[in-house]
């Protein structure tokens, strides 16, 4: 049988046309793009052509766009680097950003709290929705850099970025988006949300792993991360990884154009499953708002088992879904995201799977993966110390 | 993280899954909150284990390892079931993964800690 | 006419086999390694595979191995992180690093200069060799770390690092060579030096750009440069860069084999090419002695005329070499690794070509190379104030 | 970093190179270790250029840009010379990469130089 993927935020296959648009850079075009000779100058062409691309995916000018290794590295140098912006340099130590954010800026975050920095992290409620109000208190003198994501990867939920950079600006603080499980899935302009840094990476949208890409706003400025070579126009040394910017530029040409139908149809599946589950399966919750969400995501919590349970006996049945994010894996804590959504009930968060669908889902899977996932549940429940004691507290 | 081909097998076929009824050693170990719960039920006859069963909320180590647990004490006496530890169930399922090893203390703790208690009760040294 | 390439050090085309082994990672196998479902864990088995490849190749445990994005990423990791191994971490802030590193270590510890750090750039001689007196005078209570490259990537010279890692560690400092140029062309064993930090990368050995690897010795930490998630053993955040890691292990593992024959058919080419020119060509110099060098590279100041026009009259001949290091190509300054070798003679500097040799030079073509750049360097002479002025002051 | 095609044109095929002789304006910018050293040698008829050649040492930007100045100063008037800018050089050849526009100043400062010391020694205003 063939497998059934879902599991499209933690990484995408790489597309047909992507694979097709990188194999001559396997081959004849090889040359260095810092190289002057013709084997340098040909494929420093291709890059900028790559660099156009991922800008218009964006509404971006070209020249704005940095690549690099990936959105980790992305949000790092954002973090690390955008105090060079201000006059009192040490003094805008302090940043804000989301409860639910990524990794990538969540850890970053809390280690720099330990290194001179102060953070503050904005809670979000039952549905996954930032408390603004907590976000604008938090705002003081030092504040020098709010992040908040634009869309989460383990709930889907989408932020209010626009309004978000806005109340940056008010105060003259620095904005920055993760942006990463937006792009090529939803309309997105820097322009009109008027971001200084975004953070985009490949792996989402069906090119390969290892490769993603920073917009700095014009006048804006970033303290390198990668230092050395001239590349990027001095912004991020280290030889390119020419496949793979090559990749990104035509799976974010490519997005754009499908967006809208994307959307359409994969909106459906998401809802007809997420529907179904809910209506069936007993004693679920959906972590995130019905609303404010993107339409890959499906996010639930299966009370009474636990989640690796479930994702493995679904493996097994040949259906790949993930507990938290795939990042989390090497640690056994639950999501922290999962965990702010759950108001802090651990067993709830612990319970969570991600259904995350896109570009390769039919609608003729979702009877298959309810059908597992009702069964799974079920085996799984008929043994669980905690099911067994709420069955019999339950009044008869 | 890769599990062997044994805790699969126990994961996805646990055995001695359940309760018994007349249970005379039943012990708990573990917190929903960290995301392991193993609950062992045992019918103990003078000095043997006669039956074994077990509930657990965990993940697939956690099942595999209650499981396994069980399958090691059913029949043999209270003492061989104290000598029992954690370490021997991982190397009976052909190891775990390192970040998985604290589930599978769990089952050897509930074990001990129903036959202790038992052994308690009925005056057992 | 067939293009004859000779930059390899600057880069090299990705080989056939290297080229087939990451395909299937372009196509079915595309899993996030950090995932548990089956697509997750059938790729963590390859890149585990690949980790090993690497290892093996420079004599290591695998688990001492972190993968990245090269080793510009490698080098800055070494000097931003390796204060966390002293208890007196802010005391330990004087590093020594050589005069001829790549910029990636120079130009960092140039910057971290200014940060902070205190740093001794060890000179060379006009063979480049490294002046040890020196180095050993130059450390003190504060030395933290010596970083001295295995070979130099613009002359081929080949560092004493084993007696380097040994001087280091009879004073308790930690001690870091960059291999790139080394790696897969010379024996290199991390046993056998004795480093605790080797920085490597992909490109320079037949796979893509963008990957590297850095390897860290039993017992030695570096603080992480990219935090985040648990990648790498919670070494280096990020999703990994698959198919640049299962090409760079496969690389590695054919140019382990290959090593031998290589040196020997490659050396005779370089050889036979620096012969002539330096005895064809008038009023040439080698950078770098003829001793102590790699046999992939040849660099030759070409007086009078500058080096950016021979390279330009050479490319439209089908030649492509180099002026300076690729990095460098932004700037105008002459490469700071040729003016330490020239001892500041800025014109000699400007009039340096770095020819590099590998696996597809073929001794057919020194020929044709030695015939056109005797006519381009006469040609550019023909006009060159320099050397009208020169055979003028000769005496006739 | 690429070059335009009238860029490649000139270096590939310069004009004018060499010296003149009984050159009556003779100037050299530039400096060997910036890269680029340019000589100018200009025959003056009263007024008029009648004659330019240059010796360049420098790079490809340096070569074309001291070709394209004699190209568009010869037959000309010293006064019409001293109008030409760097910038007109370099746009007379499709333009420069932004990290060369410093060698298209060097050609025209030798044009200048050469007519002004020209003008001075003769006493042309
Ligand atoms: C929201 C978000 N930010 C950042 C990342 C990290 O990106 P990368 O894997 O390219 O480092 C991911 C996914 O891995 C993500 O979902
Ligand atoms: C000696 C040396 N170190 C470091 C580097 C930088 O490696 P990367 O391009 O992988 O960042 C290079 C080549 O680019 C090199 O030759």
């Amino acid at each position: 049988m063939e497998r059934i993927y879902l599991d499209y935020n933690a990484t995408t296959p790489v597309r047909p046309e992507v694979r097709d648009a990188v194999l001559p850079f396997l081959n004849k075009l090889f040359g260095n793009p810092s190289s002057r000779h013709l084997e340098g100058r040909q494929v420093k062409t291709k890059i900028e052509a790559a660099r156009a691309q991922v800008a218009a995916a964006i509404g971006a000018d070209p020249e704005r766009i940095v690549f690099n290794a990936g959105a980790t590295e992305g949000n790092v140098t954002v973090l690390r680097g955008y105090q060079v912006n201000y006059k009192e340099k040490k003094g805008r130590n302090h940043i804000i950003v989301s409860g639910v954010e990524h990794p990538a800026v969540y850890d970053t975050a809390k280690k720099m709290a330990g290194e001179g920095y102060e953070v503050s992290f904005v809670p979000v409620d039952g549905e996954g929705n930032l408390d603004m109000a907590f976000l604008k208190n938090a705002i003081k003198e030092t504040t020098g850099l709010i992040s908040v994501m634009t869309v989460n990867n383990e709930t889907g939920v989408i932020y209010p970025v626009k309004e978000i950079a806005k109340i940056a600006h008010e105060k003259g603080i620095l904005f920055h988006t993760d942006a990463v499980q937006a792009i090529g899935k939803m309309p997105f302009s820097v322009k009109d949300i008027d971001a200084d840094f975004v953070t985009l990476s490949a792996h989402k949208v069906y090119a390969p792993k290892g490769v993603g890409a920073l917009y700095i706003k014009k006048g804006k400025r970033l303290d390198p991360l990668l230092t050395g070579g001239h590349q990027e126009n001095n912004r991020r040394a280290g030889t390119e990884n020419v496949v793979g910017m090559v990749a990104m530029g035509r799976a974010l040409e490519l997005a754009s154009g499908e967006m809208a139908a994307d959307r359409e149809r994969i909106g459906k599946i998401r809802d007809a499953f997420e529907a179904r589950i809910l209506a069936e399966v007993p004693h679920t919750r959906r972590n995130g708002g019905a609303d404010n969400r993107l339409y890959t995501t499906s996010n639930i919590s299966f009370r009474f088992v636990e989640g690796e349970a479930i994702q493995l006996k679904l493996d097994y049945h040949g259906i790949a879904v993930s507990t938290g994010s795939a990042c989390s894996s090497g640690t056994l804590d639950p999501s922290h995201v999962i965990m702010a959504i759950c108001n802090g009930d651990e067993e709830e968060a612990h319970s969570s799977i991600r259904f995350s669908f896109g570009k390769y889902s039919k609608m003729e899977e979702v009877g298959y993966v309810v059908d597992r996932v009702k069964e799974v549940v079920a085996q799984l429940r008929s043994f669980s110390p905690l099911y067994d004691k709420f069955m019999n507290s339950k009044p008869k | 993280m890769n599990y062997t081909e044994k805790v699969m097998d126990h994961f996805m076929n646990p055995r001695n899954v359940g309760k018994i009824e007349d249970a005379n050693a039943i012990a708990e170990v573990g917190n929903p909150s960290c995301g392991d719960v193993i609950k062992m039920y045992l019918k103990i006859n003078g000095e043997m284990i006669e039956d074994i069963k077990f509930q657990t909320f965990g993940c697939g180590a956690a099942i595999a390892v209650s499981s396994q647990t069980t399958e090691m004490v059913k029949g043999k006496s209270l003492k061989e079931a104290l000598d029992i530890t954690r370490d021997q169930v991982a190397d009976e399922l052909g190891g775990l993964p390192a970040v998985k090893m604290h589930c599978s203390n769990l089952a050897a703790d509930a074990l001990h800690q129903a036959v202790k208690t038992y052994m308690k009760e009925h005056g057992i040294a």
